[in-house]
C-alpha cells in the first residue's frame, strides 16, 4: 500500500476532529472539506459536518466538486442551515470545530487571507476571509493548515493583515479580546504537524521524507521544537479509502504544487 | 426597505431594471461564489455603462470581477471575491486592488449579515462580537466600539446597511415578484428585506400558484421589477436548471487576466452582443446534463 | 337598508385605511380584523393587510374565526410572513397603520392593555399588549378603537398602565423619544370618532343617537370637540354587503355589551 | 443553545421529557394563541408537580393558564396570555397576577424576540427602538440605557434570553426530533435556536423521509427528546389535524374561573388522569371535520 502526500495530508487534518465534534470548513478549502467527510466515514462517525457553502448538514456527496457552493454537496442532508442560522450557531460558540488557511500564518495562528502587503496597497490582493474574522473568534477550536510552508512566504513572522483571529493580536490575547473560543489547535503543514502551547506554534512531528532544517529554512516565525512519536501515523486502508472515496475528482490536489504531488509513502 | 412594493405586474425588460440602479448605487449580489448570480442584470448594468457602484456581500465571483473589468465598481466591501481552488483569484478584482482603481472595503460575512439586520430591524447600530484585534476595523472607520451595558465588554458597533438596490435571480417567480430559490438562500432574503427594492431576474416566469406550490422565499412586496432571464446566472450555476460553467468561467478569468483587446473582446462577445447572442453560446445540453448522473455531473468539473 | 352599530363602527374603522397602505392588526381584534378585509374588497383594493398572529399578506378567508391564530385566515394567501419578518418590517416603519385597541386609552392616545389599577398589583389583570409596545413606536400610523367609550372606565386622564406609546408620554413626545411612527390618527369608539391635534384626540362626529353630553359624560380626558359634516356617512351598500360577507359568524359582534349590539341605522 | 444536540433517536416518554424540565427552569412555550401548544408536555409537567417555573413567549392562552392554575409558575414574562374576544381573560393568570402569586413580568413580541435573538447569536446585549416611554421598562429592571455610537440617541438594551428549555410541539417529526411546521412558527424557530434544549411533542412520529418531503422547519440537533403524543395541542388546534376545541376551552375557563373543587376535577379528568385517558375523551369526528367543507369548518365556531 503505497499514498500521496496529499492524501496523508487530508488524513492529518481528519485527525484534528473529535468524534461528536461538530465541524465546519469554509469555501476555498478542498483539503479540509474532504478531511471532514474522511473524519465522518472512518473515527468520527459521530460527528456533525457543516458543509461549507451550502450550510448543509451531514450530506453524502458522491463526489466533492471544486466549487464550494453546489448542489453536488447537499446530497442525501436532511437539513441545510440558513446563512444566518450557521453564523450565529458560530458566533454563540456552537460549532466546535473550523478549519481555517491563509496567504500568511504567524506564530499565534493570526492568518491573512486579504492581502499580501496589507491595505490600501496590497503586492497581492487575496480573495478575502469569508466570515472568518468574526467567528474564528467564538468557534470551539481551529485547525490551521497550509499546504504552502515550503515558500518560505506563509509561516511569518508578522502577518501584513490580520483577517482572523489565533491566540494573540496587538490588541491583546483571546481573554482581554473577550473571545469564548478557544483558538488554533493544531498547524498542519506540508512539512509537519505544530500544536500551540502558552499560544504559540511549536512544531511536534515531520512528515518522513522532510527534516527539521527544511522547516527551520520555510519558517518566519521563531521556531518552538518539541517532537514526539506517533503523533503523525501512517494513513490506515480505511482512511486511504475514505480519502480516495469522497475525493474521485482529486479536488484536494489542487491547494498542493506539482513538487509536493509528487511525494509518496512510505 | 422601508416601504413595500405594492402591484401584482412588475415584469420589465432587462434595459428597465438597468435603469433602476443608477451609477453611485450600493448595490447588493445575490447568490453566492458561482451560485445563482445574477448575471444578466450584471451585463445589462456594463452595457447601461454604469460606474461607482458601492458592492456590497459575501463570498462572490464573476459577478464582482466582471463588473470591476469593465469599470463599474467604485468601492468593493464584500467578504470574498476569487475562483476558490478552482480557477484562483479574480483578476480584474485583484489588479484593481492593487493599483487603487477600485476601494477595497472588504468585510466579514457576519459583519455585513449583521449590518444588513440592523437594517432591517430599523436599528441604528448593531453589535459584533468579533472583529476586535484584527486589521478590518481600521479598513472600516465607519464603525464605532459600544460598551455593552451589561457586562461592561467594548464591542465593535456597526452601522445599518440598507443597499438602494437588491439585485438577485431566481429559478421561478411570478409577475408580481413572488420568487422561489433553493437552499443555500445565501443573503438573498436578507438583502430583499434590507435593501430599498429588489430587481429579479427570473429563469422562468411562472404563474402565481406555480411558486406558491415551490414555495415563496422572496415575498413580492419586496421586488420592484422582475425580468424573464433563461440562463439569467450563467455562467454560475442555476440548479435544478443548468450548472457550473466551468470553461466559459476559464475563458473569462484568461480573458480578465490578460486586460486589453483579450478582455475586449470577452465584453464584446458576451456583454455587449446582448443577451439573446449571449444564450445562443450556451452548450445548453452539457449544463443541463448534470441530472441525468452522477457520472455526467462529474465531468462537467473534469 | 338599515344596518347595526357594530356594522358601521366596522365601517368606519375601515375608512381610516388608505387605498395603498400596508396594514396589520394585531389578535384580539375582530372589528379591526373584520375592517381590514372590507377595505381591502370595498374603497382600498390596492392595500396589503398582514393577518393578525397569523402574518399571512393578502388572504382571502371565507370567515372569520374567533380565535385569531387559525388556519381559516390563511385562505389563499401567497405568502405568510415569518413572526421576525413582520416585527422587523414594523420595526423599521415598513408598516403603513396597525389598529390598537386599550382597556383604557388617555388623550394622547396611549393605552393600557396590561393591567387596571396598573402592576405589580393589579385590580385586573388584562391580556397583554402582544407586541404593541414597540411597534406602536415606529409603524406609520395607527388607528385606535375601542368599543367601550360608554362605560366611562375606558378614555381615561391618565393609564394606569402604559403599554403603547400615543403621542406623548411622560418622558417626552415621539420627536423626543426618537420614534418614526406618527402615531394615532383616528379614535374610533361606538359614540364617535376623533382625530388627533397637537397629539391630542379631537372629537369631529358623533354617531347619530349619540349626543355631546353622552360623551362628555364618558370621557376622562379633556374633552376638545369641533364637529363636522361628512366625516362619518352612513355604511354604502357595497361595505354593509363585505362586512356580512367576510364576517358570517359576526366575531365582530363580541366587542360589543349587548345595548350596543341592539342599536340600529337609520 | 451553545451546543448541538447529537444523535440519532431522542424518543423518550412524556414522563422522560418531564424529567429533563427541573422546577425552577426558565421555559419557552411553543406555538401562540390556541394553535400548536405543547399542552401533552404542559400536562406532564403538572403531573410531575413542577414549581417555579419561568414561562418566557409572545401571545399565549391554556398552556400558560393551565400551569399557573396546578401551581407550576413563578414569574411569567409573556406577552399575551388570554382567549381574546371568544372566551375573554385567561381566568388563572388573572387571578394570580391580582393576589402577587405569580411573578408578572409582562413583555412584548418585539423584546422577547430581540433577548432571543441576542442569546442565539451569542450577543450579551442587543437594543431595542422601542419601550422607552412605556411601563415596561420599570418592571423590568434588568433593562438599561445603551447609546448608539452612530446617532448619540439612548435606546433601551436588553439582555440575552436563552431559555433552559423550549417546549415545542409539531404534527410530525422523526426518532432524531426534525421536526415539520406549518405556518405560522410563531417563535418556535427562535426558541429553538436560543434554548439550551428543545423537548419536543408529535402527533406522529414517521420516518426522516416524510420530514424531508415535507420540509424540516426545526432540526434535529436541537432537540434532546422527542415524544409520540397524538393530539398533543389539544385543546389548542394543530392542522392539518384536527382544529381549535372551542367546547373544552370554555369548560376549561369555567373551570379555572370557578377554582377550588371545579378546578380541581378538571385537573383530575384531563391531566391526573393521563394522557391516554385524555385522549379517550376527544371528539375526534368533530375536530377532524374542519376539512370536510367550509361549512363544518364555520361550525367549530358557533
Amino acid at each position: 500500500m503505497s499514498w500521496t502526500l496529499d492524501e496523508w495530508f487530508v488524513v492529518a487534518l481528519a485527525r484534528t476532529i473529535g468524534d461528536g465534534e461538530v465541524v465546519f470548513h469554509g469555501f476555498a478549502s478542498p483539503c479540509a472539506q474532504v478531511a471532514m467527510h474522511v473524519a465522518k466515514r472512518t473515527h468520527a462517525p459521530g460527528s456533525l459536518l457543516v458543509e461549507g457553502a451550502t450550510y448543509a448538514v451531514d450530506p453524502v456527496p458522491v463526489f466533492v466538486p471544486p466549487t464550494s457552493n453546489d448542489l453536488a454537496l447537499h446530497r442525501d442532508a436532511t437539513y441545510r442551515m440558513r446563512f444566518e442560522e450557521f453564523f450565529d450557531a458560530a458566533c454563540r460558540g456552537a460549532i466546535d470545530r473550523m478549519f481555517l488557511s491563509g496567504g500568511q500564518i504567524d506564530g499565534y495562528g493570526n492568518t491573512n487571507v486579504t492581502a499580501i502587503g496589507g491595505l490600501p496597497h496590497p503586492k497581492i490582493k487575496l480573495g478575502g476571509g469569508g466570515g472568518g474574522c468574526n467567528i474564528s473568534a467564538t468557534i470551539g477550536a481551529l485547525t490551521v493548515w497550509t499546504t504552502r510552508h515550503r515558500s518560505g512566504r506563509t509561516l511569518v513572522r508578522h502577518v501584513d493583515f490580520l483577517t482572523d483571529i489565533g491566540h494573540r493580536t496587538p490588541e491583546g490575547d483571546r481573554a482581554e479580546l473577550g473571545y469564548p473560543g478557544r483558538g488554533p489547535e493544531w498547524l498542519v503543514t506540508e512539512l509537519g504537524l505544530f500544536d500551540f502551547v502558552d499560544g504559540h506554534a511549536r512544531l511536534r512531528v515531520l512528515f518522513p521524507d522532510v527534516t527539521l532544517a527544511d522547516v527551520d529554512a520555510a519558517t518566519g516565525f521563531e521556531l518552538r521544537v518539541e517532537l514526539v512519536d506517533g503523533l503523525l501515523p501512517p494513513p490506515t486502508a480505511a482512511e486511504l479509502e475514505a480519502v480516495r472515496a469522497v475525493d474521485p475528482l482529486g479536488v484536494r490536489r489542487s491547494e498542493f504544487g506539482p513538487d509536493e504531488l509528487r511525494r509518496t509513502f512510505p | 426597505m422601508t416601504g413595500f412594493h405594492l402591484g401584482t405586474d412588475k415584469r420589465a425588460t432587462l434595459d428597465e431594471a438597468a435603469a433602476l440602479v443608477p451609477s453611485g448605487a450600493t448595490v447588493a449580489l445575490g447568490g453566492g461564489l458561482c451560485a445563482r448570480l445574477p448575471m444578466a442584470l450584471v451585463r445589462a448594468l456594463v452595457r447601461a455603462d454604469r460606474n461607482e457602484l458601492h458592492v456590497v456581500g459575501s463570498a462572490h465571483s464573476i459577478d464582482v470581477d466582471l463588473l470591476i473589468a469593465a469599470g463599474a465598481v467604485g468601492v468593493c466591501e464584500e467578504s470574498y471575491v476569487g475562483f476558490e481552488q478552482d480557477l484562483g483569484l479574480a483578476p480584474a478584482y485583484r489588479r484593481a486592488a492593487e493599483t487603487g482603481a477600485v476601494a477595497v472595503r472588504e468585510s466579514c460575512c457576519v459583519t455585513v449579515l449583521t449590518q444588513l439586520r440592523a437594517a432591517e430591524m430599523g436599528l441604528s447600530f448593531l453589535p459584533v462580537r468579533g472583529v476586535k484585534g484584527t486589521d478590518m476595523e481600521a479598513l472600516h472607520p465607519e464603525y464605532r466600539r459600544v460598551r455593552c451595558p451589561f457586562t461592561g465588554d467594548e464591542l465593535v458597533a456597526v452601522p445599518p446597511l440598507a443597499p438602494d438596490v437588491a439585485l438577485l435571480h431566481a429559478p421561478i417567480g411570478d409577475a408580481a415578484g413572488n420568487l422561489h430559490l433553493d437552499q443555500p438562500y445565501v443573503l438573498d432574503e436578507r438583502f430583499a428585506h434590507a435593501s430599498r427594492m429588489v430587481v429579479t431576474t427570473v429563469d422562468r416566469l411562472v404563474p402565481t400558484s406555480e411558486v406558491v406550490a415551490a414555495g415563496v422565499t422572496i415575498p413580492g412586496h419586496t421586488v420592484a421589477a422582475v425580468v424573464e432571464a433563461p440562463f439569467g446566472a450563467h455562467p454560475a450555476s442555476c440548479y435544478p436548471g443548468y450548472a457550473y460553467d466551468r470553461p466559459h468561467l476559464a475563458g473569462y478569468i484568461a480573458a480578465a487576466a490578460a486586460g486589453g483587446s483579450q478582455l475586449a473582446s470577452y465584453l464584446d462577445r458576451y456583454v455587449h452582443a446582448g443577451e439573446d447572442a449571449y444564450r445562443a453560446e450556451i452548450d445548453v445540453a452539457r449544463l443541463t446534463s448534470w441530472s441525468t448522473c452522477d457520472t455526467a455531473w462529474q465531468e462537467l468539473f473534469r
